[in-house]
């Protein structure tokens, strides 16, 4: 993006995923997404214990091994290596899906494609002809999790906003989300629409409303 | 910092309310929570909703509750056993309602409502006055008939050990409603003879995943039914 | 009845388990009802192995155990102490009527308040005013189990049939038995109703038509 | 006398037949059965519907079935990863279909069809294009789809440890899909590191009881995925 090479505006990815994680309170069951989600664990504050769910099978997931200490059947949902921590339970896939569909999560962090001001989700498929369509866990989690935070860049590489009206890619979830961060913004969803939690530095209103599809309701006090 | 674990039987069931619907596990005296069901009469909530395989035996528990007169309504597969006189008792005097269900419908409406499942389609009890008033179905020219999850504001359950992020174990055949009473309540609590640092249960082992458990208790050495109800024990 | 004091008509609670039994193929997964059907498991004949499953969440359930030998928590559906045979496993509830419901056991053996000669099985309930009704976990075995074999006494203490043209008694399952093993005969339920399948001593075919209440028809070869 | 041991995954596999369902374990390459889905490559039965979360990396295991022309439809939550080539490939072509499914619902379908439930409602896909098509109904002002409970002929399950009688315990991860795949077949074949004698394993933590288990073999040093294709395999 052009802001980059002037001057830096708003937040690196790591930057982002710290300020999701100031948001997570001590105690939570958490899924995070494969991508930038991923990232919130390294940023979880001192004094502060979260539980890592993975959709195949494990509550209690641990950072990735030491190169060589892995296990190819200690995997997450990204399917990369990781561990678990004492204090790990290992399940079924039913049973697992039980803790999503039945409310037990208290938050999942997703990547998007777009989101809606009425808070759908739009994070699985382009709709894309002759793309292989895949879901995975998404819609499940979307419908299940208490609270959907979504992390992502404000637009697309080619500067497309991904806040958007109303999703044009194909849904993942109807008025799910409730919360995004951006590398420009914090942004409630809320029965109003878009309304601007806190701006990123050198970010003001009128450069985040710019890159926002949908009308921006300003900071509340 | 996670710590599940509460101090006392009675801190532990401090918090429910008049009128709450409470999963109470076991299968006769296997699994019966006997500490946390005196611990709540002792408490004084009242109105209650029961959901629970058996009605107790005996003076003491499930009895022992309903004998209180704290028990509204009692959701059941089988409300008599052989010691039982004291929910007989107030069904036929009109002073507890009775919803009767068959103990796999019962098993699988719980783990309905921990699962996030509204209803779904049983064969069991078809044509018979179970599934009276019930909506029915076809699939693949068998009926079937709708039943729906069922969710509590409490769970009451005996684990055999817990660590303190509150993954448990059982003993034996007192696993029974346990794990699934877990899964289907707001607040799961689960005593156990033993709690222990996480890391202190196998991963593998575990039966009731800490997300599923709000709180643990110490109760090293609980009581049994059968040996209270020999001792002539009416609580409290 | 007044057989017994002349001369013995029929088989034995024993004996009656004993000629069960002899129909269960090696391998196969039981589920023992309370009461006369329980006894089916002393009677297996040498060389088969079969194992039994308790709904409160036990398969390979063993016998009784010995005197003081016992735990509270490990109890039968009869809410009995028994013992696990190695090769034994415990689970919860939903997963025991998943056996059942799921159709993953061979046979259960019930006993009986009544049965159709259409399979239908009466033995939760008499219907009786002001009784305390409590059916367990009846409807979901006949519901589920593969198979449904009845054992019991020809008629009632007063000498009522128990196999009948039409269940009185409110029903436990529609159409679901199979074969009827009493005191006094085998009988199968079949699409023309009951059908003899064996005699016991001093029991002739008249005999026990006599004290059925529906159409008998004779042995087919 | 009991036992499940089958001598090798050949034997195990023999009688699947052409148009079979087959239910396969495995998440990415955690629990996938690779030795038992050679055995079928080897065995040769065609017009198979393939049920899995995934459809198999580089040129083993799955992808190798799928190569191989064997699948005629495959039902599963994640057709494409990393070094997927060949599924994708089918599909442009017209070669497979495919039919898409939200992983829990995926799970709920297959462990409804192991639990005799023929269909449930459930949340998820509402309002998106996985629920066009599907039956919808609202319990307490909130909508669902209804979904159908899924069996199969033949289920291919990967786990660490079995007794002959088919209790089965697994490995971390691999577990995944494994216990409620063999639920729902008629015929569960698992593939383990070593079988041991009933009373081997705790009765306590077995996780696949045996009775949703037909037959056991044991594959001691099981193949992973990823050093397969690390190390250029393509089977046969």
């Amino acid at each position: 993006m052009s802001e980059s090479m002037t001057q830096r505006v708003g937040w690196t990815r790591e930057q982002m995923a710290q300020r999701v994680a100031q948001d997570i309170e001590n105690g939570s069951y958490v899924n995070l997404g494969i991508g930038i989600p991923e990232l919130v664990a390294k940023f979880v504050p001192e004094g502060r214990t979260l539980i890592y769910h993975t959709e195949n099978g494990l509550l209690g997931m641990g950072p990735s091994p030491e190169e060589g200490e892995g296990d190819p059947e200690l995997i997450n949902a990204g399917k990369k290596q990781v561990s678990a921590i004492p204090g790990a339970a290992y399940f079924h896939h039913a049973d697992s899906f039980s803790m999503i569909r039945g409310g037990h999560l208290d938050l999942c962090v997703l990547g998007a494609l777009q989101v809606a001001q009425n808070g759908d989700l739009a994070n699985w498929s382009t709709g894309e002809e002759g793309a292989i369509p895949a879901v995975g866990g998404a819609m499940d989690l979307v419908a299940g999790v208490k609270k959907i935070y979504v992390i992502t860049q404000h637009t697309t590489k080619t500067g497309e906003p991904k806040l958007v009206e109303s999703c044009t890619y194909p849904l993942t979830g109807l008025g799910v989300v409730t919360r995004v961060y951006t590398d420009l913004a914090v942004i409630d969803v809320t029965p109003d629409g878009f309304r601007l939690v806190e701006l990123t530095p050198g970010a003001d209103f009128a450069y985040v409303q710019e890159r926002t599809g949908a009308q921006l309701l300003p900071l509340s006090h | 910092m996670i710590d599940k674990q509460i101090s006392s039987p009675a801190e532990a069931v401090r918090d429910v309310f008049d009128g709450a619907t409470v999963m109470v596990g076991g299968f006769g005296e296997a699994g019966s929570p006997i500490e946390l069901i005196h611990a709540l009469i002792d408490q004084g909530s009242k109105d209650l909703t029961i959901v629970s395989n058996n009605t107790g035996s005996g003076e003491v528990g499930l009895a022992a509750l309903l004998k209180a007169g704290r028990v509204r309504k009692f959701i059941c597969s089988f409300p008599r056993t052989a010691n039982s006189t004291v929910f007989p008792e107030l069904y036929r005097a009109g002073k507890c309602e009775l919803e009767l269900v068959p103990q796999g419908t019962l098993a699988e409406r719980i783990r309905a409502g921990g699962a996030g499942i509204p209803a779904f389609y049983t064969p069991s009890a078809v044509g018979t006055p179970l599934a009276e008033g019930k909506e029915s179905r076809e699939f693949d020219g068998r009926e079937y008939v709708m039943e729906h999850g069922l969710k509590a504001d409490f769970a009451f359950v005996k684990g055999r050990s817990a660590d303190t992020y509150g993954n448990v174990v059982y003993n034996k055949t007192a696993r029974n409603f346990g794990p699934i009473m877990a899964m289907a309540a707001k607040v799961s609590i689960v005593q156990v003879e033993s709690v222990v640092e996480p890391g202190g249960i196998d991963p593998e082992s575990v039966v009731s995943p800490g997300i599923f458990v709000s709180r643990v208790v110490e109760v090293a050495e609980p009581a049994h039914e059968s040996e209270l109800i020999a001792a002539g024990v009416s609580y409290p």
